[in-house]
């Protein structure tokens, strides 16, 4: 074939070789080219497909979480039940607990079947209590004590049908399976099928799941991701404002500034070995250093944002030094040969041409510290939390909170098959948010990304 | 004053530093500056707010301490109830000032009133109540008057503070200004100050490290103490039991990580490689702008969506094609392979998206240079831009290494909890970091050595993975000495 | 100052303190206590870790506190302690509700079908069973797969004491190995020795992983709280032990061999202190609420037949190692 | 197979090895290259001149398809390589490049080793059977690039660590290690001092033996020392092509003319 | 011998700017410059000249001491500016290259608009008041730096997109625009066309007036033409350093005289 050594250089095939008919190795390496753009293409190709898969099986599982079943009934409140001294102050009519608020309900709906004459077995207004979420009594409560005036008259009121009923109009609870269930009978579900027919029992889009608190184990229809999201947001406050720039600080002095020496390698290793360390052992770190060192207050969402910050630091500091790395050194020499400062060239020049990794870097940081459970766990976050919305920007990071994926970790521990639905429904949320964040470093990305 | 005041305050001192020190240099014309004026601003901003701030830090720190010990000196063991401690007679001391705080903040009660009141005539519990701050029980004597005892200490205090704050801030000030003519070198001031805040970025990580020791070592120690290190470090058995006569040794779990990460890596490296390659390559910018951050969600699913992936769907196929009625090879659905395949997806955009960003900086004239001498796209890539922007890809491959050493979830739900030493990746096995979770979340007695085996563990996955450090930083040195 | 009772501990008891809690928030004037999970031990830990409002005020315990964390305690200033018990959690067997007919069982079944080493023919031997029908005509002749809690879930010491133990007895592997020379307390280790060759397989996870192996593994047979049952009656169907098949009453009455109490343990020395924490304790022992007929028994806690006992205690403040 | 090479001289007998018609490039909308129609010969060394920024970058890099690698770049017009259309969407721009070999502007070696900067094209065609071969044709690239002496003790040290001219040299000898039939070289001697610069030439001259060569030179000199055939560009046109002498001693354009006159290099 | 016209010179009475001693420069184990000793002049364009790798951009470098950014760089001996040691710690690099400015071999302009590019030295150093100012700034050095005409209405265009010599004026024009008190030009012309050439030289030229010049030339006509004061290295030594005319007209060392007798550039 070749002789590479003839004198003046003998190409194997001569200059009529035809652009357009390749020869043998080119036809190679153009198939290996090939091969080499499908690996990629069905790299991404693969990505996307588990992205998808996993994006299908979320939302499929999850939707409904956002349609809840209500009952709609006229509640007569009952002087004689909530204002026994009949004197409406506050005060006493406060005295009166939720247990004093259950009979009137499970009266109205039980008036309401016997007015649309609903044939049913049950003789007795508390057998209706199977059909109501145990937080009707709370709600109806509240709404007695901020107006005490309405007492004595009958309010329309949307209560949430029990987790059971909610789960039967959605398919999951279904009349064979309900043959061992000690909550519900079949007899309740006639009833719904019954008010169904008109109206007095509809499912419509639940709100109170986007804005709501949690709620304990045996009432999964009030719960909410509302108050964990605001958990979330105020930990993922404190991330972004600390972690970016300590993180972007931190990388800027070991790759341009830091000079070549034991201290320097020290911190180095140090930055990538607590990448690999395990996010439960920085909620060790925090639970030690922030709340029994610095007495910051349990289950904060402060003291949460601080630990994801130690965790998130060393993503950060990977990517962005790779990218200040990949700055070609003669934009630092153009900069330094007009006279400016070692610090105007990198923050000039430098740092704006490494923004594209260090976005990345951020982007995936904070995904991560999106949806750590882990180190929460130790300082307080993970539990029965959420049950309060914070007042203020101060309470919010200061009063206990859970954060989301916290949250949903706990739903889906939960015993009730309704909790298991709003785990992915709150799953949902939870990218959602993510990709609210996402879509400003994502926009920022793309402007300074550019070829040199 | 409070402490947002103060702090508002020595910012606008700041701000009139900035302006005043950047007027100076400008209007005081003749020979040009040393420094930008800018700089000459910055200069006496720093010098207003560094010493400000840091005393506001430090007495913030320090009054509440001292504060303390003079109400406890005053009060003397007497007031402490049987059972109680003086650091829970404190927190109600803490609790009434603040109650009468808020209480005088709403005005429910006049100042005076609020340090003149005893318990012999008011119901403090009562008047505090109705401020909406409720108290655990009725308040004595000695502990309303150390709170009030407390409120005037803290008064003092806050006034010495804002006093020393705000007399610094001043001074910084006028030094700085003093400092603003033409040939005082303000930028080489502010980059000292810069550099010395960067350099403290970087000792954060050193905190950290120490930090992540000092609450290890403790629990770490006693668990040698109850448990001989030569059994943990040399039995080849994790059986860890409430009854005592535990075995736990240490190799089983760190093959299990090993192997898991390792199958993880194996996924994710060459799929977000290839991925990174066909995005900064290949891809045209429609595709890429919408591919690369639809792979990021990838990392950002939570991972306990990946574990019940690893559970429900992964598994159960897997088995049906290795289990028994395949090839026999697969126990069940929860294996090595599984939690790696699974946790190799969630690798995959810590590999993709920083190579790609790495990858899209490498300078044209390279890839130009190699076009030039008839190289196909894929051989530029392989042989100039992959080794050009090595550097870069060891850094994100180390960083999804990381990642998958420190992966908990996905291996609860996909590898199974079984501690094993096995060749065959069909195997259920567990890691280090998955029993150091649950462990530590068990119901062991928490001074029994299987609840403090969890610091051991992390305290040996830590070395361990120090040490890998180390050596990947001399490779990478070793390959850098190489190019460039 | 804080002003919220902080509780911490078992993922057991958390979600009865979690209607407690609720309740306790909707009907006080006090704030709605927070309760975290994290593990009986990790609660414990964080109990004992001293006073002060940077310490939690109760530990949920799906476990007796143990002497060594007494100590503990006492050595961080945690002298004081009210043990309250609140209830029982019964443990049941259970498998696909359309699965094989696995309905009733007897502690020898699962000794025979998990041990580490069963006696066949008088002879020790290294478990052989393969399918629940080598050993038993009445159960069905289908792989073995036992999905039981791992070894850090407490309910694994009381799944190996009341099950593999009695079984081991039961069928007299306990007495051969005695007689094949071993100690008394080795004899007893390895009764409660669980095979290892993926017949059996270690939950370290909760419930709602156990369900899900089930649901993809038919002939898999599950260990599950009675209150996780009793939500998903429509997935699993319940298999009777010795005969007793597992409801609150039977296992009040003590009829259902397998259960363990459930524990919270009160700071004492917090009290007067942390706003509404004596309420929160007093509350969650009430008979409303932790009575036979109140919420928590009918989300499947076994109330305790001695509550007014702990009602008493509660409300004297008694604390442990005080004369009960 | 391969006939022995035919070393002809005369520039006349020459067959046609490029041929451009109405070449049009814009980037974006500034358009750099205006309707050029120029046929460059077989074993015949062109040079385009003309003032910075005319154009003749540009329309080098049209002659490869390096363009293709800018994205806002485009070409309109027929470019033949031996009769066929080069930019025909059947051409592979890979097997062009092969063929039409091209030294840029500012030097742009590999961040690896000086050999294996020169390895890596024969590498990719498979030019060498093994290691010594191989070893042969770095050793013959880098002594006609005239560095061979520079580098041979440091062969395996980093080619970004030589200094300006002798990284020219070295993408120099990149390019001819590969044995392009038309070697397109811009500005190859811009940072050579005059004896490398001989020894360029020199190169030049032997290569035109078998292969076209097309040099981008600021040198009028140079120009006229090494090419038969010269182009003039300005402002994007291509103003005057033909014999170099005739272009240098008497050219027809005025603006020839005063950019040869108004020479001053 | 060589017979291009020598403007003429008012050597004798500039003071000295910078006066080198003992200068060595390691790259590694490399030995890239030997002991090499110079005095610069004050108001005057000194040349370094000398084969391809010699250590002109070497020793260059270290005159405002860009050697610092390359790790492996070693420099010993001594430097003064103005009487000062420029490698003395309490010596501010960042001032010194404010003083001592340099355009680099290799055009290398910030990925940035062309007005950009310009007006970021001016920015730094705070040499323009106002917008105004700036404009006029950036107007007057690209118009030193002889590209005005070409980039006056793509002022916003990045300066990456420029051709080979237009940038490389740009990063002329970048230089003076911060009106050093030294210029160092790296072979600033070798990508420039006559034309522009002489108007870079015209602009070194004007520059001298008040400043002093260092070029590194490859071209012992421009050296001949723009500079009193010529310095021949060879091998990391420097030969020979003396009157322009004289070194080209009557070298004392062999070496050089083979050199400048051996051109052809
Ligand atoms: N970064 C570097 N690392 C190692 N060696 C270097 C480096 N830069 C230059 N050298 C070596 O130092 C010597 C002098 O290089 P220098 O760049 O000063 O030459 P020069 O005279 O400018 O040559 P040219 O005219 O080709 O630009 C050369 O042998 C070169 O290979
Ligand atoms: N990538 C680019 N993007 C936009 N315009 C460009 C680009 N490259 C070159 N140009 C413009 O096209 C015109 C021709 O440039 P070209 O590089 O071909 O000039 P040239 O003749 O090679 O000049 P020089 O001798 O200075 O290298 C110039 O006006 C230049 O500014
Ligand atoms: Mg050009
Ligand atoms: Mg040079
Ligand atoms: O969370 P537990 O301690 O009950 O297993």
């Amino acid at each position: 074939m070749t002789d590479a050594t003839s004198q003046g250089g003998a190409r194997p095939s001569g200059p009529s070789t035809r652009l357009t008919a390749a020869d043998s190795r080119t036809k190679k390496r153009n198939a290996s080219e090939k091969r080499f753009r499908a690996y990629g293409l069905a790299a991404i190709g693969t990505g996307l497909f588990f992205l998808v898969v996993l994006l299908t099986s979320i939302i499929s599982n999850g939707s409904t979480a956002f349609m809840q079943t209500f009952i709609e009934v006229p509640v007569y409140l009952d002087p004689e039940a909530l204002d026994p001294n009949g004197n409406r102050d506050p005060a006493d009519i406060s005295k009166v607990s939720t247990f004093g608020y259950n009979p009137l309900i499970q009266n109205a709906v039980f008036e309401q079947v016997q007015d649309k004459g609903i044939a049913t077995d049950y003789e007795d207004a508390g057998d209706m209590k199977a059909l109501i979420s145990a937080s009707a009594a709370a709600q109806l409560r509240d709404r007695v004590i901020a107006n005490p005036d309405l007492i004595g008259e009958t309010v329309d009121f949307q209560i949430l049908a029990s987790s059971r009923v909610d789960g039967y109009l959605k398919g999951r609870v279904g009349r064979d399976s309900i043959t061992q269930d000690r909550n519900i009978d079949a007899g309740h579900l006639d009833i719904v099928d019954a008010l169904r027919e008109d109206g007095t029992v509809h499912k419509s889009f639940n709100f109170a799941f986007i804005t709501g608190a949690d709620a304990s184990e045996s009432r999964p229809e009030q719960a909410g991701l509302g108050v964990s999201m605001l958990g979330s947001f105020f930990m993922m406050l404190v991330v972004l404002f600390l972690a970016l720039p300590i993180g972007v600080a931190a990388s800027i002095y070991l790759e341009e500034f830091a000079p070549q020496n034991k201290f320097t390698d020290f911190i180095e290793v140090n930055i990538s070995n607590l990448a690999a360390v395990p996010s439960i052992v920085f909620g060790i770190l925090g639970l030690a250093a922030f709340i029994q060192f610095a007495h910051l207050p349990q289950s904060a969402p402060l003291v949460g944002g601080l630990t994801l910050t130690l965790m998130t630091l060393p993503t950060i500091v990977i990517s962005t030094r790779a990218s200040l790395k990949a700055v070609p050194p003669s934009i630092r020499d153009a900069a330094l040969g007009v006279g400016a400062s070692k610090m105007q060239s990198v923050f000039h020049h430098v740092l704006p041409l490494a923004m594209p990794g260090i976005l990345t870097g951020t982007i995936i940081g904070l995904a991560q510290a999106l949806g750590e459970t882990a180190p929460l766990l130790l300082i307080g976050m993970v539990g029965y939390i959420a049950t309060n919305y914070p007042e203020g920007v101060i309470s919010g990071f200061m009063s206990p909170n859970s954060a989301m994926p916290a949250q949903i970790y706990e739903w889906a521990k939960r015993a009730d098959p309704a909790y298991y639905e709003r785990a992915w429904g709150g799953i949902i949320i939870l990218l959602v948010f993510l990709l609210v964040m996402n879509v400003i470093a994502i926009v920022l990305r793309r402007k300074f990304e550019r070829r040199w | 004053m409070p402490v947002l005041w103060l702090f508002l305050i020595v910012l606008a001192l700041a701000a009139i530093g900035f302006i005043a020190g950047r007027m100076r240099v400008t209007s005081a014309g003749g020979k040009r500056p040393h420094s930008l004026p800018n700089y000459y601003g910055w200069n006496v901003a720093m010098k207003v707010m560094v010493p400000a701030y840091l005393a506001l830090v430090v007495w913030l720190l320090a009054q509440p301490f001292l504060v303390n010990s003079q109400v406890v000196g005053m009060l003397g063991d007497r007031a402490v109830p049987e059972g109680s401690t003086i650091g829970l007679v404190m927190s109600d001391v803490r609790r009434v000032a603040d109650g009468l705080d808020a209480t005088v903040a709403q005005g429910l009660m006049t100042s005076e009133e609020a340090n003149s009141i005893r318990t012999e005539f008011t119901d403090v519990r009562d008047r505090l109540g109705e401020a909406g701050v409720a108290l655990g029980s009725n308040v004595s004597s000695e502990v309303l008057s150390a709170a009030q005892t407390y409120r005037t200490l803290n008064a003092t205090g806050n006034f010495w503070m804002s006093t020393v704050v705000i007399l610094l801030a001043v001074g910084g000030l006028a030094w700085g200004i003093t400092q603003s003519h033409g040939s005082f070198r303000a930028r080489n001031s502010v980059e000292t100050g810069v550099r010395i805040i960067l350099l403290s970025a970087a000792m954060l990580a050193i905190l950290t490290t120490i930090g992540i020791v000092l609450s290890l070592v403790g629990n770490t120690w006693h668990f040698f103490q109850i448990y001989p290190a030569s059994k943990f470090f040399g039995s080849f058995t994790w059986s860890p039991s409430f009854g005592g006569g535990s075995e736990l040794g240490i190799w089983p779990l760190l093959w299990g990580t090993l192997y898991i990460s390792i199958i993880a890596l194996i996924v994710a490296v060459p799929i977000g490689l290839f991925a990174a390659v066909y995005l900064s390559e290949y891809a045209g910018p429609r595709m890429r702008a919408w591919a690369k951050p639809l792979l990021e969600v990838l990392a950002g699913i939570p991972t306990i969506v990946y574990g019940l992936f690893a559970l429900l769907t992964v598994g159960p196929l897997l088995l049906s094609v290795f289990g028994r009625d395949g090839l026999g090879w697969m126990q069940a659905g929860t294996a090595v392979m599984t939690a790696g395949l699974v946790m190799g997806i969630m690798l995959i955009p810590f590999v993709s998206s920083l190579s790609d960003d790495i990858i899209n900086s490498v300078p044209q004239s390279l890839r130009d240079g190699s076009y030039g001498l008839g190289a196909t796209q894929s051989e530029t890539i392989k042989q100039v831009i992959l080794p050009a922007a090595l550097p870069g890809i060891v850094g994100a491959v180390l960083l999804a290494a990381s990642r998958a050493i420190g992966e908990t979830m996905i291996v609860v739900f996909g590898a199974g909890a079984a501690a094993r030493l096995s060749l065959n990746p069909f195997d259920a096995m567990t890691t280090v970091t998955a029993k150091i979770v649950s462990q530590l979340t068990g119901d062991a007695d928490f001074a029994s050595p299987e609840a403090l085996v969890a610091f051991a563990l992390g305290m040996t996955l830590f070395i361990i993975t120090l040490g890998l450090n180390v050596f990947a930083l001399y490779i990478v040195r070793k390959y850098r000495e190489q190019y460039e | 100052a804080r002003d919220n009772v902080q509780v911490a501990g078992s993922s057991t008891v958390l979600p009865y303190a979690s209607i407690v809690a609720e309740a306790f928030g909707e009907n006080f004037d006090f704030p709605t206590p927070v309760v975290e999970s994290g593990g009986s031990s990790a609660g414990l830990k964080r109990f004992c870790e001293g006073v002060g409002e940077n310490t939690i005020d109760i530990a949920n315990a799906s476990r007796a506190i143990r002497a060594g964390e007494v100590e503990t305690c006492a050595a961080n200033g945690v002298t004081d302690i009210i043990e309250v018990r609140i209830g029982y959690d019964g443990i049941v067997f259970a498998s696909q509700q359309t699965g094989p007919e696995f309905t009733a069982f007897e502690p020898s079944d699962l000794y025979n079908a998990l041990a580490e080493q069963v006696l066949v023919d008088g002879e020790l031997v290294a478990n052989p069973h393969t399918t629940w029908a080598d050993f038993n005509g009445d159960l069905p002749d289908v792989e073995i797969a036992a999905f039981i809690p791992g070894t850090k879930h407490g309910t694994r010491e009381v799944f190996e004491e009341k099950v593999l133990l009695q079984g081991c007895e039961d069928t007299g592997a306990m007495e051969a190995m005695v007689a094949g020379g071993m100690s008394e307390d080795d004899a007893e280790d390895a009764c409660m020795a669980v095979r290892t060759d993926g017949k059996s397989v270690d939950i370290d996870g909760d419930y709602t992983e156990t369900l899900a192996r089930i649901d993809s593994n038919p002939n898999g047979i599950g260990v599950f709280g009675l209150a996780f049952y009793e939500n998903n009656t429509d997935k699993l169907k319940v298999a009777t032990m010795s005969g007793v098949q597992p409801t609150t009453e039977t296992i009040a009455e003590g009829e259902y061999p397998v259960s363990r109490p459930l524990f919270f343990y009160v700071k004492k020395a917090h009290i007067g202190v942390i706003p509404g924490l004596k309420e929160y304790a007093e509350f969650f022992v009430a008979n409303e609420i932790a009575g036979p007929n109140g919420p928590l028994a009918n989300y499947g806690l076994v109330s305790d037949p001695e509550l007014a006992d702990t009602q008493s205690k509660v409300s004297n403040e008694e604390t442990m190692g005080s004369n009960m | 197979m391969y006939d022995a090479p035919l070393r002809k001289t005369d520039v006349e007998a020459n067959e046609i090895k490029i041929s451009a018609k109405d070449v049009q490039v814009f980037y974006g909308d500034n358009h750099a290259i205006k309707d050029v129609s120029v046929e460059l010969q077989d074993k015949t060394v062109t040079a385009f001149i003309g003032p910075s920024g005319c154009g003749k970058s540009t329309f080098l890099r049209c002659l490869n398809r390096m363009n293709d690698t800018i994205d806002v770049c485009r070409v309109e017009g027929l470019i033949a390589l031996d009769g066929e259309d080069i930019y025909d969407k059947r051409v592979d721009p890979v097997q062009l490049r092969a063929k039409v070999g091209m030294v840029f502007q500012k030097p742009n070696p590999f961040p690896k080793s000086i050999y294996d900067n020169v390895a890596y094209g024969p590498r990719i065609h498979g030019l060498a059977k093994n290691k010594a071969e191989l070893d042969d044709i770095v050793e013959k690239a880098l002594r006609r690039g005239a560095i061979w002496n520079e580098v041979k003790d440091r062969l395996h040290a980093p080619g970004t660590g030589l200094s300006g001219g002798q990284q020219q040299r070295l993408c120099i000898a990149r390019a001819v290690a590969t044995e392009p039939e038309v070697l397109l070289m811009d500005e190859p001697c811009s940072a050579l001092d005059p004896i490398a610069t001989a020894q360029v030439e020199e190169l030049i001259d032997e290569l035109r033996t078998n292969y076209s060569v097309v040099i981008v030179t600021h040198s009028m000199q140079q120009a006229a020392r090494v090419s038969q055939k010269t182009a003039f560009f300005h402002l994007g046109n291509l103003v005057e092509y033909g014999e170099t002498s005739q272009i240098f001693t008497n050219p027809v354009d005025s603006r020839t003319e005063s950019y040869i006159t108004g020479r001053i290099g």
